[in-house]
C-alpha cells in the first residue's frame, strides 16, 4: 500500500510530464496546464496523506524497489525513505508546486509551448520528489541533477535567445561543480561506511565508537560544496541571478521555493555526518552569513525586479546556511518552509506586476501600481513585511531563531546577519516602494494595458501570502510544533525552547527594530524623497561596484571561462597540432631520407658496383681483420 | 712426381690470384667501355681459375681442374649473352659507354 | 730462388702487366690484344702446373673464341679508336680505392690466417692427365657436365632471341 | 550450440551482403546483424543456464596456435554490446545512399565480424588477427565512403592506420615473447606464467601502445579526430562506438592480468594519464568547429576516464569500465548519427553554421538533447552508473583522482551544453529543417531507450560481467 | 633427379614445339607439363636420396622448394600466354628459357656439389640477364639486362672465387664431404672465407643491402612479366640456395657471421622499406618492397634451426603475393609506357576484383591478418625471439609500419582517384592466375601447418 502510494507521489508528475510531452501539443493549452496541475496537486494529496501517517506512527516508511547501483563494498537500492523530513519538504514541494501550477496556467497562457512548460514544471516535481525521497545518498543524487536539468530546460525554455540559453548553461554548470563535490562527498562516505542509505548510515555513524574523523570533514566538506552549487552560496551563487531569464513561475518553485533549498535538505538529512566535522561546520556557517551579506548588499541597488528577488533569495539561503552551521538544523528547516511561502509569493507577485507589464522588469518603469492590481500589492505587501522580518508575521519568527542562534555561538556572524535583515528589510520595501507607489513611470502603451491579473494567478497568491503571514505559528518560540516533529532526526538534543530571558527579547527588539529602520530609510528615500535609481551609465562610485555584483560575475570570466577557453584554444591550435606533426614528423623523416637515398640510386654501375666492393670488404674486415 | 707447389708455394698463386682479380675489380669500375668492363670480368674469372689449378694442384686432384672447365663454359655463355645485349644496346644506343645508361635511377 | 720461382715470377708479372695495360689502354682493340697476352700468361702458368690439357683449353676457349668474339664486337661497333671521354676524378678514386680495399684486404686475410702446413702432400697418383680429367668429367661430374650443356643451350637460345628480329615488329 | 557460430553468421552474411547486390545489401545487411543479435541473446541464455558455449580446435601446430574462442559474462556483454549495435549502425543508414552499396555493408559486417572475434578469442594470435582485421573495414569504409576533402581524408586515414598498426605490431612482438614463455598462446596458459617484473613491464608496455593508441590515450590520440571527422558517420560509429572498446576490453583481458606487477607498480603514471585525458579533451572539445571534431574529443575524455577506471585494478574500476564502455557505445553511436541527421539536412558540420533547429525539429531536439545528457552522465542514464563506479573506484586510490576525474562532469557538461546550445537552440534558422524520419527516430529512441533502461537497472549487466571481472581480479593478485 | 630431368626434358619439347610450328600447344601443353612435374616432385618429396655421386640431393628440402619454385613457373607461365600475345614468334624461346631457368633453380636447391651450385646459378642468371634485356627495342630493357649482366657477372666471379677457396680448403666440392670436413679443428682460414664470399654473392642474387643497387633499376626496366619473375620465383631461390649453403656446409655461425647477418638484414629492411616511400613507379617499388622483403628472410639465418619450414613459409607467402600483384600490374599497365601509380587511378571502381586482388596482395606484403604475409612475418618474428634476437625483431616491426606507407599508396591510388582511362576487359588468363594465386595466399594463411609443416 505505502509503496503504491509512495509510487503515485513520485509518478504521477512524471506522468503528467510524458503525457504533456507526447500529447500537451495536441489538447491544447489550458488542458495539458489542467493535467500538469491536477497530477502534482495529485502528488500533494498523496503527500498530506503521509504526512498524516508520519505525524501519528511517528515511524519512518522505508520502501526498497530494486537493486541498483552495485559497488564492491556495497550496494545501492533504489528506494524511498518517507520521514518526518521528508514528508516536510514534501508537503511545500508539491503544495508550492500545485499552486504555482495553476498560477502558470494563465500566466504562460500566451506561449505556443505551453505544454511543454508544464512538461518541464512536472518533471521538475517529480526530480524534487525523488531528490527528497531517495532512501540513499545516490537517488537524492538523481533528483539533484534532475532538478538541475529541469532548472536549465527552464531557464533556458525561451531557447531562442541566447542570452537566455547561456545563463541557462552557466546554471547548469555551476550546479555540475557543487555536484562534483556531492559525489566526492558520496564516495568517500562509501568507502568510509560502506553505505550510502541513510537510515543505515545513521546507524553506522552514531554506533561507531572511532570514526576517521579526519576523512570525515572532508567528505562534509565536499558534501557542502555541493549544497553550496545547489543552493547558491558563495562562491558559486552567481548562477541564481541570471537564472532569472526563466519564467517567473520557474523562478518562484524552482530558484526561490524548493529546489535551492536543496542544499539545506542534504545538510539536515546528513547532519549526523555534519554533526561530526566542527570544522566544517564552522565554514557554513562563515560562509552563509557573508553570502547572506553579499548577496543583500547587491540587492540594495539591483533595478530589475527579479534581480532584487534572486539575491534576496541568495541572502535568504545564507541565512540558513548560517543555521545550518551552528547545528541548529531544525532553525534552517523552518526558514527554509517561511521562505518558501513568502519567496513564492513575492515572486509570484513580481511575475503578476511583469505579466500586467507586458514583460518589463525594470523597476524604474514601474510605479503606481497599487491602484490597479490591488490584491497583487497586498499580498506582495504581506509577503515582504515577512521577509523583512516584521512580527507577527511567518519571516520574523524563523529569522528571529536564526540571529538568536547566531547571537548564541558568535556575535560576528550575529551582527552580520543582522545587518543582512536590515539590508533585506531597505531593498524589499525599495521594491515595493519603486513598484506599487508614486505615479507608473513606463510608457503610455504600457499604462493603458496596466490591469489586474486573472484569478488563476491570484488565488495562488492570495494563499501563499495568508501562509506568509501565518506560517510562523508552525514554530513559535515557545512552543515549537516544528522541533517536536523534526526531533526524531537529529542526534543532538534539538535546542529546546530558548529560556526567554532579556538577551532574547531584546535580540527580537534589535531584529524588529532593525527591520523597522530599513523600511524607514527606504520610505525616506523613495516616498519622501521620491528618489528613482538612476539610469545604468549614471551610477557610480561603491553603488557602481554593487550595482555590477562586485565585478564577481567579470572575475569568474575572466579566471575561470576566459582561461579555460584560452587554453581550449591553445590545445587547440598549438598542442594537437604539435603532437600531431611529432607523429608526421617521423613520415617527414622517412620521406627526407628517401628523398636523399634515391639521389644515391643515381642509375651508375660503377657507383653500384664500388657500394658493393666497399661493402664486401667491409663485411671481411669485420669477420676476419677486425678481431 | 714433385708438388711443383714446394717449389713456388701456394701463397704465391694466392697473392697472385688476388691480385688479379683486384685488376679485374678495378677494371669493372674504372672503365666505362662496356666491353672492357666485360673483359675485365673475364680477367676476375681467369684468376680464379688460375687459383683452382694452383689448389687442384695442392690437393693433388683433379675435380679442381674439372670445374675449371665448367668455370670456362660459364664465362663463355657469359660472353656470348653479354656481347649479346651489348649489340642490342649498340643498335639502340649507338654507343656503349655505360655511363650512358642512367635512365634507371632514383 | 729456383727456376720454377723464377718463371712463376716472370709469368705473374706479365699476367698482371698485361692485365694492367689491357684495362689502361684506351684503344679497345689494344685491351683486346693485351688481354689475348695476358690469358696466354695464364696458359703459361697452367704448363707450370703440369696442367697441359687445361693450358690447351684454356688457349682455345679464351683466347681462340672468346677473344676473337670481343674482337668481332669491337670491330662490328667500329670500337676501335680512342672513343672514350675523360673520366671524372670520382671515378678513378672510387676504382683505385675499390681496387686498393679489395687488394689489401683480401692479402692481409691471407696474412693473417695460419700459416699452410710446410709439407705440399705428393700423392704421385695421376690426376691431371686428360684420362684421369676425363674419367672425372664424364663419371662424377657427368651431371654438371650436362647441366653445362643446359647452361650453353640457354646462353644459345638468349643470344638468338636477342638478336632475332620480330616478325610482327617489320 | 557454441559461439563460434556467431562469427560464422556475420562472416556469412558479409559474403550474402557482397551478392545481394547494391540494392538489397543494406536489407540483407541488417537481417544478419539482427540474426547476430538474436543468437547472441540465446548464447546470453546459454550463458545464463550454465552450458558450456566455449570453442577450442587447435590451429597450427608449430608453432602452438589455437582456435579458441572463450565467452565468459565480460566476453557476452561485448558481444551483446556489438551485436546491437551493428544492427542500429545499419539502420541508421537507412536514409543514406552509398555509391557501390554492397561492399560498403560487407564491410560492415566484416568488421562487427573482426570485432566479435576480438571479444572472444582465448588464444592471443587469434585475438591478435581479429584485431588487425577489423582494422582494415574500416579503412576502406573511412577511405572510400568518407567525407571532404580526398587527399586530408587520405592522410588522416592513412595516419590511423599505421598508428594503429605500429602500436599492435609491437603487442604481436609481446605475444611471440610471452608464446616463447609458455609454449601456447592460451589466455590462460599466459595468465599463469611467472614473468619476473623488467618483462611485465617490457610487455606491459608493449600491450599499452597497442590500447593507448586505439582507445586512444592521450598523448597518442592525434589520428583521432581527424578520422571521425573524415569517416563517413556510419564509420564514426563503429569507430567509436565498438572499436575503441576493443582496446579497453584488451587492456582489462590481456594487458592487467598477465603484466600486473607492472600495472600495479606503474599505477598512477596510467591512472594519471587517463585522467590527463579527461581533462585534455574536455578542454579541446570546447572549441572545436566541426561537431564530430567535437564529438570525437569529447570520446577522448570518456574513453580516457575509462581507462582511468581500469588500471585501477579494483573490482569497482573494472565493472565500472565495462558499464561505462557500453553506455558509451550507444550514447556516442546516438550522438554521431545526430551529427549525421543534421548533416543530411544542412550537408555541414561546422556548427556556427547550424543553430535555431530546436524551433523547427522538436522530435529531434528532444532526443538530441537526452542523448546530450546521457553523455554528460545525468543519473538515471546508463553512463551515469558507469561513471560512477568509474570515479568511485578512483576515489579509492586517490581522492584527488576522483576531483580531477570528476572535471569530466563539470567540463563535460560545459562543452556539450555549449554544443548543443548553438547546434540547436537560438533564432530559428533560415534554413528549413525537417523532423525527423521515422528511421531517424527509431534508431535514436532505441538507443536512448536501452541508455534509460539500463541507467535504472543495470543489475543484469553488472551480473554478467561481475563474476568474469573477479576472476581477472584474481589473476592480476596472484604475485603478490 | 627426376623432377630436374623432366623439367630439362620439358624445356627441350618447348624448343621442338616451335620447330614443328605448334606455338599454340606451347604454353598449355607447358602447363600440363609443369602440373605432372609437380606430381614428380611429390614423389621425389616423399623418396629423399642423393643422386649420380651426391650431385643431386634430393631431400624434403629441395623437395618442398621445388614444389614452390614449379607452382611459380605455372603461374608465370600461364601469364605468359597473355604477355607474349604480339610476340608470338619468339614465345618457345621466352617459355624455354623459363624452364630452364626453372631447371637451375632446382639445380640451385637440390644440388650436392657445388659445380651443381654454380651451373645452377648460372643457368638462372643466364635466363635472367636474356629475359631482362628481352624487349629488343626499349632503351630501357636493355639498360636493365646490361646493368643485370655486369653486375651480375661481377658477382659471379665472387661466388666463384668463394668456391674456390672453400675448394682449396676442403679439396672437395661435395657438400657432404666438406660439411664433415668442416667440424674438424684444423680449418684453413680460406674456408670461412670462401664461404663468406659465396654469402656475399648470394647476398647479390637476393639484393640485400648493400648489395641491392641493381634491384630497382632492373626491376623497372624490365618487361613486366620479367619483373614478376625476379621478384618472385628469383628471390625465393636465391633465399633459399642461400639458406641450403649455410645449413649444409655447416658453416660457422660464430657470433660475428650472425651479427653481420643481422646487420645486412636491418640494413635491407630499413632501406628497402625508407627507399621505396618516394618511388613513383610500381615495379620500382616492388622492388624496394623486395629488398625489405630479402631483409626479412635473411632473418631465417640467425637462427637455422628449425627455420626452414619458416623460410618456406614465407617465401610462399611472399611469391603468390608477388605473383598476384604483378598479375594486376601486367593488366593495368599492359598499354603503358611505364607502370607508373597514375595508371592504377580509379581501379577500384573499373575493376573491383582486381583492385581488391592487389589490394590483398599487398597487404599480406605488409603483413596483415587474414592473409599468408601475417604468418610468415609471425612465425619469422617468433624463431628470431626464440633465438634472442630482439633487437632484430622490433626493428623487422617498425619496418612492417613504414612498408605499410607504399602499399597503401598504391591502395589509395586505386580507390580514392579517378579513372583517367577506359579499361578494356581483361583476359581470363589474368583473372585466372590473380584469384588463383591470392586463394591459396589466403588459404595459406587460414592453414599454415600446410606449409610449414612441410619442413617441420
Amino acid at each position: 500500500m505505502n509503496t503504491n502510494l509512495a509510487l503515485l507521489l513520485l509518478l504521477a508528475p512524471f506522468l503528467g510530464f510524458l503525457f504533456n510531452i507526447f500529447f500537451g501539443k495536441s489538447i491544447g493549452k489550458t488542458a495539458s496546464g489542467v493535467i500538469g496541475t491536477l497530477t502534482v496537486a495529485l502528488s500533494f494529496a498523496v503527500t498530506l496523506y503521509f504526512f498524516g501517517q508520519i505525524s501519528v506512527s511517528k515511524t519512518p516508511i522505508q520502501i526498497q524497489l530494486f537493486d541498483w547501483i552495485q559497488i564492491s563494498n556495497f550496494k545501492v537500492d533504489f528506494g524511498f525513505l518517507l520521514d518526518q523530513l521528508s514528508v516536510l519538504w514534501l508537503l511545500f514541494v508539491t503544495g508550492i508546486g500545485s499552486l504555482i501550477h495553476v498560477y502558470s496556467i494563465s500566466y504562460m497562457h500566451d506561449d505556443e509551448n505551453m505544454h511543454k512548460f508544464f512538461a518541464y514544471l512536472n518533471l521538475f516535481v517529480f526530480f524534487m520528489i525523488t531528490l527528497v525521497i531517495g532512501s540513499n545518498l545516490l537517488v537524492l543524487f538523481i533528483g539533484w541533477e534532475g532538478v538541475g536539468l529541469c532548472s536549465y530546460l527552464l531557464i533556458g525554455f525561451w531557447h531562442k535567445n541566447q542570452d537566455f540559453n547561456d545563463a541557462a548553461k552557466k546554471a547548469f554548470i555551476m550546479n555540475r561543480i557543487g555536484d562534483l563535490g556531492l559525489l566526492i562527498g558520496i564516495f568517500i562516505i562509501g568507502s568510509l561506511f560502506s553505505t550510502l542509505d541513510y537510515a543505515t548510515l545513521k546507524t553506522a555513524i552514531t554506533g561507531a565508537t572511532n570514526l576517521d574523523l579526519y576523512w570525515i570533514s572532508i567528505a562534509a566538506f565536499a558534501l557542502f560544496i555541493g549544497a553550496c552549487g545547489k543552493s547558491a552560496q558563495i562562491p558559486l551563487y552567481t548562477w541564481l541571478p541570471d537564472a532569472m531569464a526563466g519564467p517567473t513561475p520557474v523562478s518562484a518553485l524552482i530558484h526561490a521555493a524548493t529546489m535551492v533549498t536543496a542544499g539545506i535538505f542534504m545538510i539536515t538529512r546528513l547532519n549526523y555526518v555534519f554533526d561530526l566535522a566542527p570544522d566544517v561546520q564552522n565554514i557554513i556557517a562563515i560562509v552563509g552569513a557573508v553570502t547572506s551579506l553579499v548577496a543583500a548588499t547587491i540587492a540594495l541597488v539591483q533595478t530589475d525586479i527579479k534581480k532584487v528577488l534572486a539575491y534576496s533569495t541568495v541572502s535568504q539561503l545564507g541565512l540558513m546556511f548560517l543555521a545550518l552551521g551552528l547545528g541548529a538544523y531544525e532553525v534552517a528547516v523552518f526558514h527554509v518552509i517561511t521562505h518558501a511561502f513568502f519567496k513564492a509569493c513575492l515572486f509570484l507577485g513580481s511575475g503578476s506586476v511583469i505579466h500586467a507589464l507586458h514583460g518589463e522588469q525594470d523597476m524604474r518603469k514601474m510605479g503606481g501600481l497599487k491602484k490597479v492590481m490591488g490584491i497583487t500589492f497586498i499580498t506582495f505587501l504581506l509577503s515582504s513585511l515577512a521577509i523583512s522580518g516584521i512580527p507577527p508575521f511567518s519571516g520574523f519568527f524563523s529569522k528571529d531563531e536564526i540571529l538568536m542562534v547566531a547571537f548564541e555561538h558568535n556575535k560576528v556572524l550575529w551582527f552580520i546577519a543582522s545587518l543582512a535583515s536590515l539590508l533585506t528589510a531597505f531593498y524589499m520595501f525599495r521594491l515595493l516602494y519603486l513598484t506599487f507607489f508614486k505615479e507608473f513611470r513606463g510608457t503610455a502603451e504600457q499604462k493603458s494595458h496596466l490591469h489586474e491579473s486573472p484569478s488563476l494567478i491570484t488565488f495562488p497568491l492570495i494563499v501563499l501570502a495568508i501562509l506568509a503571514t501565518v506560517g510562523g505559528l508552525i514554530s513559535l518560540p515557545t512552543n515549537s510544533w516544528l522541533n517536536g516533529y523534526l526531533s526524531p532526526l537529529f542526534s543532538k538534543e534539538v535546542h529546546e525552547a530558548h529560556h526567554f530571558g532579556t538577551t532574547e527579547y531584546a535580540l527580537m527588539a534589535i531584529a524588529v527594530i532593525a527591520g523597522l529602520v530599513g523600511i524607514g530609510v527606504a520610505y525616506s528615500k523613495y516616498i519622501k524623497q521620491n528618489q528613482v535609481p538612476v539610469e545604468d551609465a549614471e551610477i557610480t562610485g561603491f553603488s557602481k561596484v554593487l550595482y555590477n555584483k562586485y565585478y564577481v560575475d567579470e572575475f569568474y570570466n575572466v579566471l575561470f571561462v576566459n582561461s579555460i577557453n584560452g587554453l581550449s584554444k591553445f590545445f587547440r591550435d598549438y598542442v594537437e597540432t604539435t603532437l600531431s606533426s611529432a607523429v608526421f614528423g617521423l613520415e617527414k623523416i622517412a620521406n627526407e631520407l628517401a628523398f636523399q637515398g634515391k639521389k644515391l640510386q643515381s642509375g651508375s654501375i660503377g657507383f653500384y658496383l664500388f657500394v658493393f666492393v666497399i661493402g664486401l670488404c667491409t663485411i671481411i674486415t669485420y669477420l676476419f681483420l677486425a678481431q | 712426381m714433385n708438388n711443383i707447389l714446394n717449389e713456388i708455394g701456394i701463397e704465391n698463386y694466392i697473392f697472385l690470384s688476388v691480385i688479379l682479380f683486384s685488376i679485374g675489380v678495378f677494371g669493372v669500375l674504372y672503365r666505362r667501355n662496356a666491353i672492357i668492363v666485360f673483359m675485365s670480368i673475364e680477367i676476375m674469372l681467369n684468376a680464379v681459375n688460375l687459383l683452382f689449378v694452383a689448389f687442384s694442384t695442392y690437393h693433388q686432384d683433379a675435380q679442381g681442374q674439372v670445374f675449371v672447365f665448367f668455370s670456362m663454359a660459364v664465362a663463355a655463355a657469359e660472353v656470348a649473352v653479354g656481347l649479346a645485349i651489348l649489340v642490342s644496346i649498340f643498335r639502340n644506343l649507338g654507343s656503349i659507354d655505360i655511363n650512358n645508361l642512367k635512365n634507371l635511377k632514383g | 730462388m729456383s727456376t720454377i720461382l723464377i718463371i712463376f715470377c716472370v709469368l705473374a708479372a706479365i699476367t698482371l702487366a698485361t692485365a694492367f695495360l689491357a684495362i689502361f689502354s684506351r684503344n679497345p682493340i689494344h685491351s683486346a690484344l693485351y688481354l689475348v697476352i695476358c690469358f696466354f700468361s695464364i696458359a703459361g702458368h697452367y704448363l707450370l702446373l703440369n696442367s697441359q690439357f687445361l693450358a690447351i683449353v684454356h688457349v682455345i676457349v679464351y683466347s681462340g673464341a672468346i677473344m676473337i668474339l670481343f674482337l668481332f664486337t669491337i670491330m662490328l661497333m667500329n670500337l676501335n679508336k680512342e672513343n672514350e671521354v675523360h673520366k671524372p676524378r670520382i671515378t678513378r678514386l672510387g676504382a683505385i680505392v675499390s681496387f686498393g680495399l679489395i687488394c689489401v684486404v683480401l692479402i692481409l686475410v691471407f696474412i693473417n690466417s695460419k700459416p699452410i702446413v710446410g709439407e705440399y702432400i705428393t700423392t704421385g697418383e695421376d690426376y691431371q692427365s686428360i684420362k684421369v680429367l676425363g674419367k672425372v668429367l664424364l663419371n662424377e661430374y657427368m651431371v654438371p657436365f650436362e647441366f653445362a650443356s643446359i647452361l650453353l643451350l640457354v646462353a644459345m637460345i638468349g643470344t638468338v632471341l636477342l638478336s632475332k628480329k620480330e616478325k610482327t615488329e617489320k | 550450440m557454441n559461439v563460434s557460430l556467431i562469427l560464422i553468421i556475420l562472416l556469412v552474411g558479409a559474403f550474402a551482403t557482397y551478392l545481394a547486390g547494391d540494392k538489397l545489401a543494406s536489407k540483407v545487411a541488417l537481417l544478419f546483424s539482427i540474426a547476430s543479435l538474436g543468437f547472441s541473446i540465446v548464447l546470453l541464455n546459454q550463458y545464463n543456464l550454465g552450458e558450456n558455449i566455449n570453442f577450442i580446435n587447435q590451429w597450427i601446430n608449430q608453432p602452438n596456435v589455437s582456435f579458441a574462442l572463450n565467452a565468459d559474462g565480460l566476453a557476452i556483454a561485448m558481444l551483446l554490446l556489438t551485436t546491437a549495435l551493428t544492427p542500429i549502425i545499419i539502420y541508421s543508414s537507412f536514409g543514406n545512399e552509398y555509391k557501390n552499396a554492397k561492399s560498403f555493408y560487407a564491410l560492415i559486417l566484416f568488421m562487427a565480424f573482426a570485432m566479435c572475434g576480438t571479444f572472444l578469442a582465448a588464444d592471443g594470435l587469434l585475438y591478435y588477427i581479429f584485431w588487425e582485421l577489423a582494422l582494415i573495414p574500416i579503412y576502406f569504409i573511412a577511405l572510400i565512403w568518407g567525407n571532404g576533402d580526398v587527399e586530408e581524408r587520405k592522410k588522416a586515414v592513412v595516419k590511423f592506420f599505421i598508428y594503429t598498426l605500429a602500436g599492435s605490431l609491437f603487442m604481436l612482438v609481446a605475444f611471440i615473447y610471452l608464446y616463447q614463455k609458455a609454449g601456447s598462446f592460451l589466455i590462460q596458459d599466459l595468465y599463469n606464467l611467472n614473468l619476473t617484473a623488467s618483462e611485465q613491464l617490457w610487455i606491459f608496455l608493449a600491450f599499452f601502445l597497442a590500447y593507448a593508441i586505439k582507445i586512444p590515450i592521450i598523448p597518442f590520440h592525434t589520428w583521432q579526430a581527424n578520422v571521425y571527422q573524415k569517416a563517413p558517420t556510419v564509420g564514426t560509429m563503429l569507430l567509436s562506438g565498438i572499436m575503441l572498446k576493443m582496446g579497453l576490453y584488451s587492456v582489462i583481458r590481456w594487458q592487467l592480468p598477465i603484466a600486473p606487477l607492472a600495472a600495479k607498480e606503474y599505477m598512477y603514471i596510467f591512472i594519471g594519464l587517463g585522467i590527463a585525458g579527461v581533462i585534455y579533451g574536455s578542454i579541446v572539445a570546447l572549441r572545436q568547429r566541426d561537431l564530430k571534431k567535437l564529438l570525437a574529443y569529447s570520446s577522448l575524455a570518456h574513453v580516457g576516464l575509462i581507462a582511468a577506471g581500469s588500471y585501477t585494478l579494483t573490482i569497482d574500476g573494472l565493472r565500472g569500465a565495462v558499464l561505462q564502455m557500453i553506455a558509451h557505445g550507444f550514447v556516442v553511436v546516438g550522438l554521431f548519427f545526430a551529427s549525421e541527421i543534421i548533416y543530411r539536412r544542412y550537408e555541414t558540420r561546422v556548427i556556427a553554421e547550424m543553430g535555431g533547429i530546436r524551433s523547427q525539429a522538436v522530435k529531434f531536439a528532444s532526443l538530441f538533447m537526452i542523448l546530450v545528457l546521457a553523455s554528460v552522465a545525468l543519473p538515471t542514464t546508463f553512463n551515469f552508473v558507469g561513471e560512477f563506479t568509474v570515479l568511485y573506484s578512483l576515489s579509492q586510490i586517490n581522492v584527488w583522482f576522483a576531483v580531477l576525474g570528476g572535471t569530466t562532469i563539470i567540463l563535460g557538461a560545459y562543452y556539450m551544453l555549449k554544443m548543443y546550445q548553438h547546434v540547436m537552440l537560438g533564432e530559428t534558422n533560415a534554413k528549413p529543417f525537417a523532423d525527423v524520419t521515422f528511421n531517424e527516430a527509431t534508431t535514436l529512441v532505441i538507443i536512448v531507450a536501452v541508455l534509460f533502461f539500463f541507467g535504472m537497472y543495470p543489475k543484469p549487466i553488472t551480473d554478467l560481467i561481475t563474476p568474469s571481472l573477479e576472476n581477472i581480479i584474481t589473476q592480476i593478485n596472484r604475485i603478490n | 633427379m627426376n623432377t630436374l630431368i623432366a623439367i630439362i626434358g620439358l624445356g627441350v619439347l618447348c624448343l621442338l614445339f616451335e620447330i614443328f610450328e605448334a606455338r599454340k600447344a606451347i604454353i598449355p601443353v607447358t602447363i600440363i607439363g609443369l602440373l605432372a612435374i609437380l606430381g614428380l616432385d611429390i614423389t621425389d618429396y616423399a623418396n629423399p636420396q642423393s643422386y649420380y655421386n651426391n650431385m643431386i640431393i634430393v631431400s624434403k628440402f629441395s623437395a618442398a622448394f621445388s614444389g614452390l619454385f614449379i607452382i611459380l613457373t605455372i603461374f608465370l607461365v600461364t601469364l605468359a600466354h597473355k604477355f607474349y600475345q604480339n610476340n608470338q614468334s619468339k614465345i618457345s624461346d621466352f617459355i624455354a628459357i623459363k624452364i630452364f631457368l626453372l631447371a637451375g633453380a632446382v639445380a640451385m636447391v637440390s644440388f650436392g656439389n657445388l659445380a651443381m651450385y654454380f651451373l645452377g646459378i648460372e643457368v638462372l642468371s643466364i635466363a635472367l640477364y636474356i629475359l631482362a634485356s628481352s624487349n629488343r627495342l626499349s632503351i630501357k630493357s636493355n639498360e636493365a639486362g646490361l646493368k643485370y649482366f655486369l653486375m651480375g657477372s661481377f658477382a659471379s666471379g665472387i661466388i666463384l672465387f668463394g668456391i674456390c677457396l672453400i675448394y682449396g680448403a676442403m679439396g672437395s666440392f661435395d657438400v657432404t664431404e666438406i660439411s664433415e670436413l668442416s667440424r674438424s679443428a684444423e680449418l684453413p682460414v680460406w674456408f670461412p672465407i670462401g664461404i663468406v664470399l659465396v654469402f656475399i654473392g648470394m647476398l647479390f642474387k637476393i639484393a640485400a643491402v648493400p648489395f641491392h643497387f641493381w634491384a630497382p633499376d632492373v626491376y623497372e626496366g624490365s618487361p613486366a612479366l620479367t619483373t614478376a619473375l625476379m621478384s618472385t620465383l628469383a628471390k625465393v631461390v636465391a633465399i633459399a640456395t642461400l639458406y641450403k649453403l649455410v645449413t649444409i656446409m655447416n658453416a660457422d655461425l660464430s657470433g660475428n657471421f650472425q651479427m653481420m647477418i643481422v646487420i645486412v638484414s636491418m640494413a635491407s629492411m630499413t632501406v628497402g622499406n625508407i627507399m621505396a616511400l618516394r618511388q613513383v613507379n610500381v615495379k620500382r617499388m616492388l622492388a624496394f618492397s623486395g629488398i625489405s622483403h630479402a631483409g626479412f628472410m635473411l632473418m631465417t639465418l640467425v637462427s637455422t634451426a628449425n627455420a626452414a619450414g619458416t623460410l618456406l613459409y614465407y617465401t610462399s607467402a611472399y611469391a603468390l603475393a608477388g605473383i598476384a600483384a604483378f598479375s594486376v600490374i601486367l593488366y593495368v599497365c599492359k598499354n603503358n609506357e611505364n607502370e607508373d601509380i597514375t595508371n592504377f587511378h580509379g581501379l577500384g571502381k573499373t575493376n573491383p576484383l582486381l583492385a581488391a586482388i592487389l589490394t590483398a596482395a599487398l597487404l599480406s606484403m605488409a603483413g596483415i591478418p587474414i592473409f599468408s604475409g601475417f604468418f610468415a612475418k609471425l612465425f619469422l618474428f617468433n624463431q628470431t625471439i626464440q633465438a634472442g634476437f630482439i633487437a632484430l625483431v622490433i626493428v623487422a616491426v617498425v619496418n612492417s609500419i613504414i612498408s605499410v606507407g607504399y602499399y597503401f599508396k598504391l591502395i589509395l591510388a586505386m580507390y580514392t582517384k579517378e579513372s583517367n582511362e577506359v579499361r578494356t576487359a581483361t583476359p581470363a588468363v589474368i583473372y585466372i592466375v590473380a584469384v588463383v594465386s591470392i586463394v591459396l595466399n589466403i588459404a595459406l594463411g587460414l592453414f599454415p601447418s600446410m606449409v610449414l609443416d612441410l619442413l617441420a
